[in-house]
Formats: C-alpha cells, structure tokens, sequence
C-alpha cells in the first residue's frame, strides 16, 4: 500500500531552468526512503513539494491515494496532522524567543489535536532522549544536537504518519550525528520516513530504500543494499567512488 | 632542528576563556599533517596562531617556530614577510575567500607579482599573466583563458577552490595551510581536490598542514595526525595509527563514528 | 553529551562590554533628566510661561537660571515647557510611524512579488525625501498649525524609514527554517506573524523605533524653528532659537541653551539605542 | 548595460509620472480653492470667480489634470499666484543658489568623511580610531540651525571673518560677496553630512577589515594596507554609494533649514514661502523638480554600484 506517491512531477522557479523534471516514485507506508543528491540536485525542492510549501507545476503527488491539495486550508490541516517534518539548520529552525514547551506543542495547537498537551510534549521529549526539563528552558541554551533531539520532539508529537526529514543531521558533528542517526532510526521503525540528505553514509546506514537524484532528474532508485553492492548508473558509481574511506588496519 | 613548523605550550585565549592550551607539535619540511577535531576543538584558530592571523581581541602564548622565525609577539612586518614566502593557506569557504569584485586573473595576479618581485624576476605584465595562465594549468583549471576574466560568483565552487590553491601556490610556499577546504564542496568534487592537493605539494615538495573534520579525508592525505578536542590535543602519531589504532577514548569514539557510516555504505548497516 | 557543547566565538573582549554599558548609562542619564524636567513642568515651572518677569536678555542668575529672552520671560521655564513638548511630539510621532510603517512593512513582507517590489520602490524613493521636508508638507495642507498637526505630519515623515527597515526585518525572519517549521506544523499566516515574526523582530524595530524618535524630535525642532511647528503657548526648542537667533550677539545663552538641550536629548537617544543594541544581540548570549 | 539603462531610465519616468499625479491629487484634495488663496480673504464673489477662471480651477477635474500633465511635459510650471512669474524662471535662479551649496557641501563632506571614516575603521582599537567614531557619534545629533547659529556666533559677528547671512542682490555677478557668503552655510552643512557619513564609511570599511578575501590576501602575503588598497575599498564602496545617494538627496531637500538661518534664497525658501503664501504653483514647481532631481540622484549611485559590482550587473541580466 503505497502511502506517498509522486507522477511524473515537475517544477522550476521564476521562467528559468527546470529544478525537477519528470520525477516519479513511491513510498510504501512503513517505508524509510533516502532521497540522495548533491547541491543543485533539487532534492530541497521536491521536500518542498512533499510538504505542500509549494505546488508542481506538472504532474501530480498523490497521499494515501488522493491528491496532495496545497492551497485546500481544510485539506492541508488534515494533511499536517499525517505529515511532519525536521529541517537542516538546528540553529534557525527554532524560534529563539519560545521556550521549549512552546515551540514543541506548537503542531499541537495549530492543529487543534485534543488532549493534554503538556502531557504529550513530555513524551515527545523524553522519547527523544532529553529530560522533562528541557520544556521550560530557551533554545540557546541547548547545544546543536539537542536542539535537532528538539525539532525531532517537535515533528513526532501529533503522532504523523510520515516523517520529511531535510539534511538533519548534516549540521552536526560526526559523534552527535551517529546518535541523531540512531534515534531516527529508531523513528522509523514506528512510521514512514523520506530523508533527504547529501551524505550517502548517512543514508545507508538510515534507510531500507534509495532513491538518487542528479541536477532534477531521479538517476537511480530501489533497494539501498541493492544500489550500494551493484549501482547501474554512472553518476551512482561516480558519487560512490567518491565518498572518502577510513584506512583499513595495517 | 630540521622542522619546517614547531609548535610548544601554545595556548590562545580571550579575556574571559581558554580556548586553545598546552599544544605542542611540529611539521618536518614536505611532510603531510593532518589536524582532526570537531567544531569548536581550537583547529582552525591555531592554524591562525600559525600565521600571526589571529583576531585582535584574541591572545597567544607560547612558542611558534615558522622556518626559524618566531611567530609569537613578532611585529606585523616581520609576518607580512612571513606568510606568502614561508607559509600560504587556503581556507575553506571559496566563495567568501575570494574577492567578490575582482577578476580571478587579476586575483592570481597579485601573489604572483610579489613572489616575482621577492625572487629578483621580472614581474611585466607578461611575464606575470604567463605565469597565472601556467598556475592554471597546474590546478587543472578547465578553460584558463575564460576564466581569467571571471568573478567568483560565475563558477562553480569546486573552480573556486582550484584558483585558491593556484593563489596559494603562486607564493611557493614551503608550507601549505589547508583549512577544511573541502567541507564547502560536494563529495565528488572533494575528491578531485583532494587528490589535487596531495598531488601538487607532493610534486613541488611542500609541506602540509591538512586540517578537517572528516577523519577519512584527512586519513588520505596525511602522513601523520593529531586529533583535538576542547583546545587540547588528545591524541597523535602516523594516521595509519590513530585512525585504525586508537589510543584515546574520544578517538576511539570518533573512529568508531566513521567506521560505521563505512560499513554501512559496503552493505554492512 | 559533552561532545555536543559549541563554543561560539565572539570578538567582543571584556573591555569592549564594559565601554557599552557606560555608554548606555550616559545616555539613559541624559534622557533621564530631559523626562524627568519635561514631567516636572506639569506641577511646576520657576515662573509662567508668558509672564514678563525679568529684564529684557538678561544673562543666567539664581533668579533666571537660563536667562531671560527679548521679551522678559523666564527661559528655564520655557527649556523645561520645550522638554515637555519635545517627549510629547517624539513619542506621538513615532506611535504613528510605527503603526503606519510597520503595517505597511509588514504588507509588502508578505505581498505578491509585484507589491513588494513596488512598495519598497515607493519606500525607498520616499526616504531620499527627509522627514522634515515631509512634515513640512503635511502641515501645508492642514490649515492651521497645532501641536496634534505637528505630531500627524511628523509621524507619517517617519513612516517610510519604519516601513523599510519593517520590511527588511521580516523577509530575514521569513527566510528563517522555524518559519517553514512553523507552516510545516499547520500553523496559520495570522498566528506565525503574531508569534513567530513580531517577537522576533521587535528589538531590532525598538532599537530602530528609538533612533527614529531622536530623529523625530530634531525634525520638530526645525519645523518650529521654520515657523511652523506647535504654535504658542507652547514652547518649543527650536521655537527659542529661532527666537534667540537676531540677538545671539548680545545674549548668545538664549540660543546655545535650546540648542544643548534637543544635542542631550538626541545623543541620549542614540546611546541608549546602541546600548540597547547591544544587549538585545543574540549573538552575545542574553535572550 | 544598456538594456538596463534603458529600463532604468523608464521606470524613473515612470515614477515622476506617479509622483506628478500624487501631486496634481495632494493638491486639489487641500481645504478650499486655491482661488481663494490667489485673491485673499475678503474678496467678493467676482473678483473669485474671475481668479477661478484665471487658474482654470473653474475647470472640471479631468480637464484641469489633462492641461497639468500637458504643461509638465512642455516643462511648463505655470505662474505663481503672488509674483505672476513663471514658476521655472523663479526656480532655476533659487537653483543656483541651492544646487552650488549642497554640491560644494557633498564633496567637502566626502573629503573629510571618506578619510576619516576609513581611519577610525582601521585604527579602531587606538585611541584617536575610537576618539572619531565618538567625534562622528556626537556630530550627528547636532541640529543643524544649533551649528550654523554657533558658526555665525563665531566667525561672524565675534571674528568678523565672514557675513553672518544673506546672498547678494546680484547674485555671481557679484562673485566675492556670493563665494563668501556660502562659506557658513556650506560648512554647517558639511560637517553635520560628515558626520554620518563617516559613520557608514566607518562601518563599511570595518565589514571588509573582517571579511574572508581580505584575510586570505593577508594570508598570502600582503600587508595589512595593501590589502585594504587592492580589495577593500572597492567593496567597501558599493555600500557606501546608496547612502551617498541618499544623503545627497536629503541634503538639498533639507536645505532648507540652511537657507532660513543663513537667510539664502534657495528652493527650500522658496518652499517655505510657498507654504506660508499658499502659493501652489510654487509649492508643486518645487517639488516637481526636487523629486526629479531625487531620482536622477538614485538612478545615477544604481549606475555606479552596477560599474563596481558585477554580481548586481547578473541579476539585472535575469
């Protein structure tokens, strides 16, 4: 059953050049989709679209079976509460004058979900890995790992089905990326998630499914094991050549 | 001592915090030396100390020895000596690094003409524009004749990079600072620039001062390392070593970090 | 998760902060004293404002600590009358500007493309024109000079500088990743200016807001200096100097005074901005 | 570049157009006929309506806007109500005297603002940096009219060095008296100009000291000045142009404080008299003309941030 699924979608800024051209994929529900590309790729592009931020110009998007309907307020709220998101920069992605409990119940009250708020922000925090707390502190006092912990806190709260994730753990240093890595791994055994990153490594070590796009076009897609042991297009290889190895002991 | 580079009980400070203490190491001339450490470790300010290029509310003690020269308390005229004759860097941000408003010829240009003038050699605009079109060709540049005439913002940071390294190279530097000049850049073209780099002071006999964050990068290029941490070293000694031999538990850490984004790419997550 | 502290890097040396603070608290003195003897003409003057009590320019004695002007009249009470009429037109100015500038701002922050570009056209056209020639034109077109004209023309004088720097600040705020999460997570464009953009932008707007009011209490003082700001009985800064001006040879206090005052009042401004500046700068810490 | 300075030089007409109607609505939308201001208070109904039929505000609106964008095209002003001259006669004699003052004031503002600033960046940790950042600090809240009163106060009537106000009867034919009688009031100007602009010189200048490319020319071996030679001051100049261009606008329109203390017969007095006379053709003449020169002023320091700049000369290509 496939719960996001992308036809032949297309889309450029302004009259200039296509940022994406004919993409077409889907994502089954329970899914953990990587979304792989070098700058100019157009990978930020078509997040954007998945979060109905923006509309393809041609071809359609469609979520669990019906189309995604941007500029529909009534639809887009039900779309929310389903689908969420974690952004790249943990610096700019928290609003610097709420504190946490604000800024983590925020999908809460926007989107009207009954209940306890308070009460769920908690889960939410402590399933991330930080304490109770946190709630009442300011985001400068976090450093960058927690906050993206925080913004993670913040996506899962209202219970989403699927999870955008935009280059999160791209920012953080290689000791905190491992452990953010874990904990969306951890996400995704409990929902659908698309993640969106230029770090191969990353993703092979994240998600079940691959999909590798270059300058707006998909090159490659399929299984991650698949696509790492044998990839059949020459961008693929070229971009797994690339990656820098550890040195193997002497 | 035959070091190019000595570094004892350096220590960098701001009135109110330590951020760099007890750093001691040394380069030998054309050696490779890598400097790991993540944010905030205190690397990239002491490959500042190294030149004398620190902000000015910042204070530097102990001892830096630059081909004979002490960097430490020397008056500005002494390091302006210095640096472009001993030492050149290359940072890691191409398209700040450059300047928005000039040529890239003309940009090239510039070292040029001072290491001409500093050798004694003719420095027409001849013989100074032969020997930008040549830097150009040593950094691989594709097409040096277009982009002679281009501003940084018309080409691609991986060209960007190229023309800081040939910017840098122009000074024939006995030492070559190398500050993240990948992290900007995209996995293929880092690649291309990290072969080019070890390559080129290779070729010329330079020695290098490779400082990243990425412990595989840096495994590439150096012979030997030092990792940091809060403004301390942790932990040194030939990279084949420390990246597959780590003593310390913050190395360890961090190798262990690598090793698995590694495996997971040969299938293994 | 040790690992994870970052340490962030600022020029600023110990040396520095303290030259800010005293900085800050000579201007808060400054402003300070102009309120505090602008409040006190409320209750209290030395003498009435238009009462002849004195000599004709006679020089600054325990009886008329300013002096007195051509006309006899005490020129402290008029200073402290001048004070009490400068805060009023500033503060009432900048209310003005503010809600026109920052609505204005805020409407082409979020306008079409082809709204944007023409409201910050009209912005930046409209600032090469000073507040002053402005007001000048909005008091021409009220029939008579008041003080409420005077605060009307001032405020809308501002309005465009506000409305740019408003503009500004909400496309950077925009640009900002808690925007998009704040969309992400359903939250309307109404709520998202209310919580998300105002709080965000207010020190900056406040700080500006400040600069604006000294700019707006010079620009008064030159409207009455040309005849055409607040008429009498209200007594003006400007309106003294120009008063003082024919007989500055003889009795050069009449016209320094005036002058030194609204010269306190803007640098104590300034100061205070720059203070405030520097304390709201998140970059350094505070929240 | 000439495509750009075609569409540029459309959009300023486009704006002066905008502006001339704002204007011609600003104007009719004033309390009362301007008839009535033309004959004064206690004139009888007649002699009103034969000033109306003079003026043409007798006329429908779209007639009187139609003949008002007719005469602005043919750079007709029209008459001013009290001295019934030709509002552009009267204006080109009060822009000799204006457009002199705020030039000679703009470049003596430039020459010590531009110096001063760039020094006050480069030393700012010595004394004399920081003493000019205060300097120029203190100089921008000091009113204008305060300064040239001072001025006068001094050099005027206790040195006796310059005339305290005034413009002679016949203008430049009359070159000393003309020349010394600028000296005040372009030095208030200037210094009051200078002060804010070293401030943005100052602040421009400081931007680059900090910037990336200059660290790597040091890093390559150039000194500190010459660094700030070679790279810095071309880029600090692209933002020090807009506010030159605006601080030249805000001058001549601000002139007018200038004119009144220094008792000089330029446009801002002109504006003055204007207001106080209700004498509209004045009024519109002045602004007309004033706007015109504000966007001439814009469209020129556009032009040369695009000759310094080629990343704005690439958007414009988009």
């Amino acid at each position: 059953m496939s719960l996001m699924t992308v036809e032949n979608v297309g889309f450029s800024y302004g009259t200039g050049r296509k940022v994406l051209e004919d993409i077409s994929f889907s994502v089954p529900k329970g899914a953990n989709v990587g979304l792989v590309g070098e700058s100019g790729s157009g990978k930020s592009t078509l997040l954007r679209l998945l979060l109905g931020l923006d509309s393809p110009q041609s071809g359609r998007i469609l979520f669990d079976g019906a189309p995604l309907q941007a500029r529909d307020r009534a639809y887009m709220r039900g779309y929310r509460k389903r689908v969420q998101a974690v952004f790249q920069d943990p610096y700019s992605s928290l609003n610097p004058a709420h504190r946490i409990r604000r800024i983590v119940t925020e999908p809460l009250r926007s989107l009207k979900v009954p209940g306890d708020h308070l009460a769920m922000a908690r889960e939410a925090i402590t399933s991330v890995g930080l304490t109770e707390d946190t709630l009442e502190r300011f985001p400068h006092q976090f450093s960058g790992g927690q906050r993206q912990r925080i913004a993670i806190a913040r996506a899962i709260v209202a219970r989403p089905e699927l999870v955008l994730a935009d280059e999160a753990v791209s920012a953080l240093d290689l000791s905190t990326r491992v452990r953010v890595v874990d904990l969306f791994r951890e996400i995704s055994e409990r929902m659908t998630m698309i993640f969106v990153s230029h770090d191969m490594g990353v993703v092979a070590a994240l998600c079940d499914q691959l999909i590798v796009l270059d300058r707006g076009r998909i090159v490659e897609a399929g299984e991650t094991a698949a696509i790492l042991r044998d990839p059949q297009h020459s961008y693929t290889k070229s971009l797994l050549a690339s990656i820098p190895r550890m040195p193997e002991g002497a | 001592m035959s070091d190019l580079l000595t570094v004892r009980d350096l220590r960098l400070s701001t009135p109110d915090k330590v951020l760099v203490q007890d750093l001691s190491f040394s380069i030998a001339a054309g050696e490779r030396f890598g400097l790991i450490g993540e944010s905030g470790s205190g690397k990239s300010l002491t490959s500042l100390a190294v030149t004398g290029l620190l902000a000015p509310g910042l204070r530097a003690e102990g001892s830096v020895e630059l081909a004979g020269t002490q960097v430490i308390g020397a008056p500005e005229r002494r390091l302006v000596g210095l640096r472009g004759n001993a030492v050149a860097t290359v940072f890691q941000e191409p398209l700040t690094a450059l300047d928005p408003l000039m040529p890239l010829g003309r940009q090239i240009a510039g070292p040029v003409r001072r290491r001409l003038k500093r050798e004694g050699a003719e420095t027409s605009g001849a013989a100074v524009r032969a020997e930008v079109m040549a830097l150009l060709e040593q950094v691989r540049m594709p097409d040096p004749a277009r982009l002679i005439g281009a501003y940084p913002h018309e080409v691609s940071g991986g060209q960007r990079q190229r023309v800081a390294i040939a910017m840098a190279l122009a000074c024939r530097p006995r030492l070559l600072i190398a500050d993240e000049p990948t992290t900007a850049l995209d996995v293929t073209t880092q690649a291309e620039i990290v072969r080019l780099i070890t390559s080129l002071v290779d070729e010329l006999g330079i020695a290098l001062l490779f400082i990243s964050h990425d412990l595989a990068v840096v495994g590439q290029v150096a012979e030997r390392v030092m990792v940091m941490r809060h403004g301390r070293a942790v932990e040194s000694g030939p990279a084949l070593q420390v990246l597959t031999q780590p003593q310390d538990d913050y190395t360890r850490n961090l190798v262990a970090a690598a090793r698995r984004f590694d495996a997971a790419l040969e299938g293994q997550g | 998760m040790s690992a994870e502290q970052t340490d962030n890097l600022t020029e600023t040396s110990g040396r520095r902060r303290s030259r800010g603070n005293a900085t800050y608290w000579l201007g808060l003195l400054l402003v300070g004293v102009i309120v505090l003897a602008g409040l006190i003409s409320f209750v209290w003057t030395p003498y009435a404002l238009s009462d002849m009590v004195g000599g004709r320019l006679e020089a600054p004695s325990l009886q008329h600590w300013a002096g007195t002007d051509r006309l006899g009249r005490d020129l402290f009470t008029q200073l402290m009358i001048g004070a009490r009429i400068a805060l009023i037109v500033g503060c009432g100015a900048v209310v003005i500007g503010a809600a026109i500038g920052v609505t204005t701002g805020l409407l082409a922050a979020f306008a079409t493309r082809f709204l944007d570009d023409a409201l910050a056209a009209v912005f930046d056209i409209l600032i090469a024109f000073p507040t002053l020639l402005i007001a000048m034109l909005v008091v021409a077109a009220r029939e008579e000079a008041s003080l409420g004209t005077a605060i009307l023309a001032l405020g809308i004088g501002l309005s465009p500088i506000v409305g740019r720097i408003t503009r500004i600040l909400t496309k950077q705020v925009l640009g900002q990743d808690y925007i998009t999460a704040a969309r992400v997570s359903g939250t309307s464009w109404g709520a998202i200016v209310f919580w998300h953009i105002l709080p965000n932008i207010a020190p900056f707007l406040g700080v500006n807001l400040a600069l604006q009011f000294g700019l707006a209490v010079m620009a008064e003082a030159s409207l009455s200096y040309l005849g055409l700001g607040a008429p009498p009985p209200n007594a003006s800064w400007g309106r003294m100097l120009q008063e003082a001006q024919g007989t500055v040879y003889t009795a050069p206090w009449g016209a320094i005074l005036p002058g030194l005052a609204l010269f306190a009042l803007v640098i104590g401004i300034n100061l205070l901005a720059d203070g405030l500046r520097d304390r709201f700068d998140p970059t350094k810490g505070a929240a | 570049m000439l495509r750009y300075m075609a569409r540029r030089l459309l959009i300023l007409l486009l704006s002066l157009f905008v502006a001339a109607i704002v204007l011609f609505v600003l104007l009719r939308l004033l309390p009362g006929d301007p008839a009535n201001a033309l004959v004064g208070v206690g004139a009888t109904p007649e002699q009103i309506a034969a000033a109306q039929a003079q003026i043409g505000s007798d006329q429908p609106l779209a007639v009187q806007f139609v003949t008002y964008l007719g005469d602005l095209a043919r750079f007709d002003l029209g008459k001013s109500f009290v001295s019934r001259a030709p509002v552009i006669e009267e204006i080109s004699r009060r822009l000799s005297v204006t457009l002199p003052l705020t030039l000679a004031a703009f470049l003596l503002s430039m020459l010590i603002a531009i110096p001063l600033g760039i020094l006050a960046a480069v030393k700012s940790e010595r004394w004399y940096g920081l003493l000019l950042s205060v300097v120029s600090q203190v100089g921008i809240a000091v009113p204008v009219f305060w300064l040239g009163v001072l001025l006068v106060y001094v050099f005027a009537l206790n040195l006796r060095l310059l005339p305290s106000g005034g413009f002679p009867l016949r203008g430049y034919g009359d070159p000393a008296r003309a020349v010394t009688s600028m000296v005040l009031p372009v030095l208030t100007i200037a210094l009051i100009m200078s002060a804010s602009l070293m401030r943005y010189v100052r602040a421009a200048t400081l931007e680059v000291l900090g910037s990336d490319f200059l660290r790597t020319a040091r890093a390559l071996g150039e000194s500190r000045t010459g660094a700030l030679m070679r790279h810095g001051l071309r880029n600090a100049a692209v933002p020090v142009i807009s506010v030159l261009g605006i601080e030249l606008s805000t001058t001549f329109l601000g002139a007018v404080v200038v004119e009144q203390v220094f008792s000089l017969p330029g446009m801002g007095s002109m504006l003055l008299l204007g207001i106080q006379q209700r004498d509209y053709p004045n009024i519109q003449g002045v602004l007309i003309i004033s706007t015109l020169l504000v966007l001439l002023t814009g469209f020129l320091a556009d032009l040369l941030q695009r000759v310094l700049d080629p990343r704005l000369r690439k958007e414009a290509r988009r």
